[in-house]
C-alpha cells in the first residue's frame, strides 16, 4: 500500500443524489473538486452526520471520485448510516479527507486480482477503474449473501476482464463463499498482485489462501474510528509492527502483516 | 476593543485560556486546520518513561452523547517525544505542557529529570488519573496519601510549574484538589474521563478491548461542571476545566463555575477546528456582553 | 415455548426482572398506559418520615443525554403513604418495593417500623443515594461505615427483605456493596443518580433551584453499567441495575454484566410505555436468540 | 381554574399543515379526532420530538382544536422548536394529552379581559373561540416585541369584540409593553373574569394590577417539563398551597395562589 496524498480538507460539500441499488445499499454523491481531484482508491472520506446523538464521524471508501465529484457505496447498519441514507440533493454534509493510505498499483504489473464480499466491493470499484486506466486487468470474485444486494453488476461487467459472482444462498451466480473458489480462481487468473475487502473472517481467509498461493495481498481493514488523522490511536490494528492506525498507516494493509487475533 | 481573553496559570501567560486535553490532538496532524500560535496552549498527549503500545482494540465505542476510550496511553516514551516531537513544537508561539504518566512514583520521577532537561516546556501536568491502565495511573489519583506523596516529590524536582489532573471516579475530588495544592501543585485540571463500559449484546462481549473504558464527551459534561465547581471553591491555585465542552457555551459554563481556563478533548475528535471555534465564540460572547477581561466571569456563577 | 421471564430476588417471586425506579412512576398516573399486573416489581417514590416540600424549582433541565433533577425527595411522609397510597396499590398483583430516605439512623428505622406494621409491601429499599438532600441521603451512602451501622440496625429491625441503593458518587463502589451484604442486605440496587450541575450563560445562574441536581438518563448508562459489573462480580447477593436504560437493548447489558433485574428510571418520563415495551423487547431477544430462562443470560459476559 | 378532563392519550398523530405565519413562529396542525374532541383552553400537549440528543418531551398549549385537528402556535427558542419548524405534512410525531387543567369560564359571567404576552397568546385564541361560543364577550391586550411577532390578527378581530394591540418598538399599535395600558384598558372594559399568559415577569405584573382593580385573573404559567403527568414533581411553582405542578394542578393558577420569588 502507498501513502495517501497529503492533502486534507474539512469542507462543508453538497449531495448531487442518493440512491438505493440493492437492498439496504446506497450510492450517494457528493461535489467537491478539491477532494474529487487528489482521492485515491483504498482512501476514505469521513463523515460528519449531525443526527441524534452521533458524535463521532462515519468513514465511507471512495467508491469513484471523478474530476468535480466523488461517490460513496455504503449499507445501512445502525443510525449513522440510516440518516445517511435520507440525504437529499443539495443537502451539505462535512466532511474530512481524503484520509488514509491507498492501494498500490506497482508499475510492473498487468493483472490484478479483486476480492470482494458485501459491501467491501466499495474500495474495490474505485481501483477497477484507475487499474483499467492504466491498462492493468482486474478479475473480480465478489461475493454477497443473496442476489438483492448485489451491486452495478453491469459497470464491474465493463471495468473488469472478468467478474465472477457468488451468492450464499445461490439466488444468483454460484452458490458460494469467496473463500470456497478463491483457490481454484487464483490460480486459473495467476494475478500479479491481489486486493481484497469484506468482513473480517472472510479477509482473515483470503489473506491464508493468497499467501499460500504466493500472491502478493493487499487487504481494506476496518475499525471504528475516532479523529480518522492518526491522533488518537482509538483505530489501531496488531500487526507485525506492533499496533497500527487503520486510518492513517491504513485502511490499506499488506494481508500478511496483519495479526489476526 | 478587542476583549482581552489572555489569563495567566502558574506563571504561564496565555493568549486565551483554551487548551487541548492531552490525547486528543496531534499538533502536526491537525497542522492543516489549526493554527497553533492561536492556541491557548498545547498539553500534549501523556507520555510515559517507556514505549507504551497501548491497548488491544477496539478502543473506542460511542455511547449516548459520549465516547469510551480505552487507548491505554499508547506513546513512544519520554525520550522518543524529547529528541522528536519537542524540537518540532518548540517553533511555535504557544506553551507546551507535557503531561506525564507513570506506574510508579519513581517513573513519574524520572520523567520529569528527563524533561528538567528541556527548556521547550512550560509545565508539567502529573496524569494520576487515566483509568486505562492496569497499574499506576488512576492509582495516584483516587487516594489523597497517594496524591500527596507523589505531588510533594514531583514538586521538590520538577524545574518547571506542576499541574495535576484529577480523576473524578472519586467520592470527593475538592478533597484530592485540596491535598494536591498543599503538597504544592501550581495548577489543577479536571476531569480525566470516567471510568464506563458498554457490552456488545449480540457477541455478548464488551465493546472494548480493554473491557472499561474512559467515558468523555458532552455525556459527562453536567458532572465535569459540578466537580470544577466544588474544586474551585475549595482551593487557590487556577482550576483548568475540561469534559465535554464542544462550543464556546460549554466553555462558559466552566468559566462560570470558577475555571480559569479550559481543555478541549473529544470535540477535537469530531471538528479539527473545535479549539479555534470555541476560542472565537468566548470573543463573540464577551464583546456581546460587553466584557473586557476574563476575570468578568471566572467564578461570576450567581447563586 | 415462550420463554420464562421470571426472576427470585430476595425471596421475591417477580414475573419479570423489570421494575420501575423510584420516583419515576406514577402507578395511577400511568394506569392509562400500563397494565401494572404485568411489571416486575414497582419501586416507589422514596418516602421520609415527615412530609417533605421538595426543593426550590426550576427543578429539571435537560442536558446532553441526560437530565438533572433537583426534586429533594417531595413526599406527603409515611404515614400518608400508608393511608393512602398503599391500599391502593395492593389491589395489584405485583410486588411493592417501599423506598425509604432520611437525614438519620433513627428516622430510616422509625419508617420501617412503619411499614413493618402493614401488609402489602415485599421489600424495603434504602435510599442511601439520594443526591439532592441536604442532610442525610447520600451520606449513607458514600461512607463504608455509615452504610454498614444503617444496613445492620434496619436489617435487624425490618420484617421485609432489604434492598439498598448504592450512590455512584463514590470511589469503589463494589466495596460499599460488599460491606452493605455483609450488613445483611438482601439485595443491593444500582445507581442512583450522579452529581451534576448546569449553569445558563445568559444570566450567570445554575439552571436548578437546588444548585446541583442528580444526572440519570442514556448519559449515564455505561458507568451505570460498568459499576454493575464491579458490584456483581463482588457481592452475592442480588444486584438490580439500572441508569439510562431506554430499550430492551441498554436492560441486556445489565443483565450480561451480572444484574438479575433493571429498574426504568428516566425513560417512563418519556414514554409511559417504557417499561412495557421493554419486558416484551427482552422476550423478543429471547425467543429469536433461544434463551428459555434469564439464567442465561445473567452474568453471562464473554470476557 | 378547572380540572381536565381525564381521558389521557398517547398517540402518534399525523401533522396537516405547518407554517411560518410571523418571525420565528409556526401554526402547525395535527390530525387527531381523539384528542381534537376533549382538549380544553389552557391544556397542553406533550410531543415527543426525535431530534438530535432531545430526550424529555416538549409541552405547547392548544391553540385551536375543532372536531377533528388540532393546532399549536410556537416560537422557535431552541432545538425542539427548531426541529417542530420542519416538519412536514403526513409526518408524524408520538404526542401525550391532553395533559392539565383548564380556564374556568364560569356560567355567570359575560366578558372577560385576556391579555397575552408575545406567544402567550396561544391559550387565549382557543379561550377565546370557547367563549364566543358561550356567548361571552372577549377583549384582548395583546403585546409583542415587534410588528413581525404578531400573529392572526384578523382572526383575532372577529373572535374579540375588542382586541388591543400593542409593540414594545411602536412599529404597529401604540408603542407600549401589556402592563403599562392594562390598568386602563381593564378598567374600560370592567371584565366579569381575566385571563393571562405570557412571561414570567409580565404575568406576575398583570397579576398585581389585576388584583388591586378587584378583577379575578387566571394565568397559564410555564417550567421546565418532565413527566408532564403529575408524577415526578418536576415542575412545580411555589403558591399559597405550597408547591403545586404546573403540568397537573396547573398550568393554570389562579394569579392571588402564586408566590412570585
Ligand atoms: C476506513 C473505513 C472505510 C469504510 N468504508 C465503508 C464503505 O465504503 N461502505 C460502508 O457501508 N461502510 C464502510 N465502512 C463502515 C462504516 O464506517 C460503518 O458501517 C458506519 O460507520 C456505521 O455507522 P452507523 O452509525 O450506521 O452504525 P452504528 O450505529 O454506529 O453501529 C452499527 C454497527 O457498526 C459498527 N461501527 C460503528 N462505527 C463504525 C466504524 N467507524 N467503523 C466500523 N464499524 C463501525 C458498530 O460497532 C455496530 O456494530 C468503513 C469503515 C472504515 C473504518
Ligand atoms: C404548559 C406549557 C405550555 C406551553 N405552550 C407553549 C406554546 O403554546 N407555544 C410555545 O411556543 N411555547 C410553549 N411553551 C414553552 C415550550 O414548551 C418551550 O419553548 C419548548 O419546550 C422549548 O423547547 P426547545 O427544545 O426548542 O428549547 P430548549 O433548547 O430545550 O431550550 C430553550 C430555552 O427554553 C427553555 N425551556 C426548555 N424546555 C422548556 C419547557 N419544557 N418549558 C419551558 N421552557 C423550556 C430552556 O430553559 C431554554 O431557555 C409551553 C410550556 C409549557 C410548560
Ligand atoms: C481518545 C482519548 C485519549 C485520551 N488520552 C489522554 C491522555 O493521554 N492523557 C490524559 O491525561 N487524558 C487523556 N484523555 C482525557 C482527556 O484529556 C480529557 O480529560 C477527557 O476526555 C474529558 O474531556 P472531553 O470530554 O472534552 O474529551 C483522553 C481522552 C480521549 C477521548
Ligand atoms: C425525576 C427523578 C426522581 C427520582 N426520585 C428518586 C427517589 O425518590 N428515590 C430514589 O431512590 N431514586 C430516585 N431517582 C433515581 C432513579 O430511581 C434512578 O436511580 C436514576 O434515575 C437512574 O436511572 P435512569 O437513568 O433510568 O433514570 C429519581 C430520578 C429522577 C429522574
Ligand atoms: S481514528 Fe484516531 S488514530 Fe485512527
Ligand atoms: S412534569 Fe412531572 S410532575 Fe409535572
Amino acid at each position: 500500500m502507498k501513502k495517501g496524498d497529503n492533502l486534507i480538507f474539512n469542507l462543508s460539500v453538497e449531495v448531487i443524489s442518493n440512491q438505493m441499488i440493492a437492498s439496504e445499499v446506497f450510492k450517494i454523491k457528493f461535489f467537491s473538486k478539491e477532494i474529487a481531484s487528489v482521492a485515491k482508491p483504498g482512501q476514505f472520506i469521513h463523515l460528519k452526520l449531525d443526527y441524534e446523538d452521533i458524535l463521532l464521524r462515519r468513514p465511507f471508501s471512495f467508491y469513484r471520485a471523478e474530476k468535480e465529484t466523488f461517490e460513496l457505496l455504503f449499507q445501512i447498519v445502525g443510525k449513522g448510516t440510516a440518516f445517511l441514507s435520507k440525504l437529499k440533493p443539495k443537502e451539505k454534509v462535512d466532511v474530512l479527507g481524503p484520509l488514509g493510505n491507498c492501494f498500490s498499483l506497482p508499475n510492473n504489473i498487468s493483472r490484478i486480482l479483486l476480492v470482494a464480499g458485501g459491501i467491501g466491493i466499495a474500495p474495490l470499484r474505485f481501483l477497477a477503474e484507475v487499474a483499467k486506466k492504466k491498462g492493468i486487468e482486474s478479475y473480480l470474485l465478489y461475493g454477497t449473501c443473496s442476489s438483492n444486494k448485489i451491486v452495478d453488476l453491469a459497470d464491474f461487467k465493463a471495468l473488469t476482464k472478468e467478474a465472477f459472482i457468488l451468492t450464499e444462498d445461490g439466488s444468483f451466480g454460484e452458490k458460494a463463499m469467496v473463500t470456497d473458489l478463491l483457490q481454484k480462481f487464483a490460480h486459473e487468473v495467476a494475478p500479479d498482485y491481489a486486493y481484497a475487502c469484506g468482513p473480517r473472517l472472510m479477509l482473515k481467509e483470503v489473506v491464508k489462501i493468497l499467501i499460500s498461493l504466493n500472491i502478493k495481498v493487499e487487504i481494506a481493514l476496518e475499525e471504528v474510528l475516532g479523529c480518522g488523522l492518526g491522533v488518537c490511536h482509538g483505530c489501531v490494528c496488531q500487526t507485525t509492527k506492533g499496533y497500527q492506525t487503520v486510518c492513517r498507516d491504513g485502511p490499506v494493509f499488506e494481508g500478511k502483516s496483519i495479526i489476526w487475533e | 476593543m478587542e476583549p482581552d481573553l489572555s489569563v495567566e496559570i502558574s506563571g504561564i501567560k496565555m493568549k486565551n485560556p483554551v487548551m487541548t486535553a492531552s490525547g486528543t490532538f496531534g499538533p502536526k496532524e491537525y497542522l492543516p486546520f489549526v493554527e497553533l500560535n492561536r492556541l491557548g496552549a498545547l498539553v500534549v498527549k501523556t507520555v510515559t518513561l517507556k514505549s507504551r503500545p497501548g491497548n488491544p482494540p477496539p478502543r473506542l465505542r460511542e455511547t449516548p452523547c459520549g465516547v469510551l476510550n480505552s487507548i491505554g496511553l499508547q506513546n513512544p516514551g519520554v525520550k522518543v517525544f524529547i529528541k522528536e516531537d519537542l524540537p518540532w513544537l518548540s517553533q511555535f508561539d504557544v506553551p507546551i505542557i507535557v503531561s506525564v504518566g507513570g506506574e510508579t512514583v519513581e517513573e513519574y520521577l524520572k520523567i520529569i529529570e528527563f524533561l528538567n532537561e528541556t527548556k521547550e516546556i512550560s509545565a508539567v501536568e502529573l496524569n494520576i488519573s487515566c483509568p486505562n491502565v492496569k497499574k499506576g495511573g488512576i492509582f495516584f489519583g483516587v487516594d489523597p496519601d497517594e496524591a500527596a506523596n507523589l505531588t510533594v516529590k514531583a514538586k521538590k524536582i520538577s524545574r518547571f510549574p506542576l499541574w495535576v489532573k484529577l480523576s473524578p471516579n472519586v467520592t470527593d475530588i475538592s478533597l484530592i484538589a485540596k491535598v494536591v495544592e498543599e503538597s504544592g501543585a501550581d495548577a489543577v485540571s479536571l476531569i480525566n474521563t470516567i471510568v464506563g463500559m458498554a457490552v456488545d449484546v449480540k457477541t455478548f462481549k464488551p465493546y472494548l478491548g480493554g473491557i472499561t473504558g474512559g467515558l468523555s464527551g458532552p455525556a459527562i459534561k453536567p458532572i465535569a461542571v459540578r466537580m470544577v465547581w466544588e474544586v474551585a471553591k475549595r482551593v487557590k491555585i487556577p482550576v483548568i476545566g475540561m469534559g465535554g465542552i464542544m462550543n464556546a457555551h460549554d466553555a462558559l459554563e466552566f468559566f462560570l463555575v470558577g475555571a480559569k481556563a479550559v481543555a478541549v478533548g473529544t470535540a477535537n475528535l469530531v471538528n479539527p477546528k473545535a479549539v479555534l471555534e470555541i476560542i472565537s465564540g468566548i470573543k463573540k460572547y464577551m464583546k456581546e456582553k460587553g466584557f473586557k477581561r476574563m476575570g468578568e466571569i471566572v467564578g461570576k456563577i450567581i447563586i
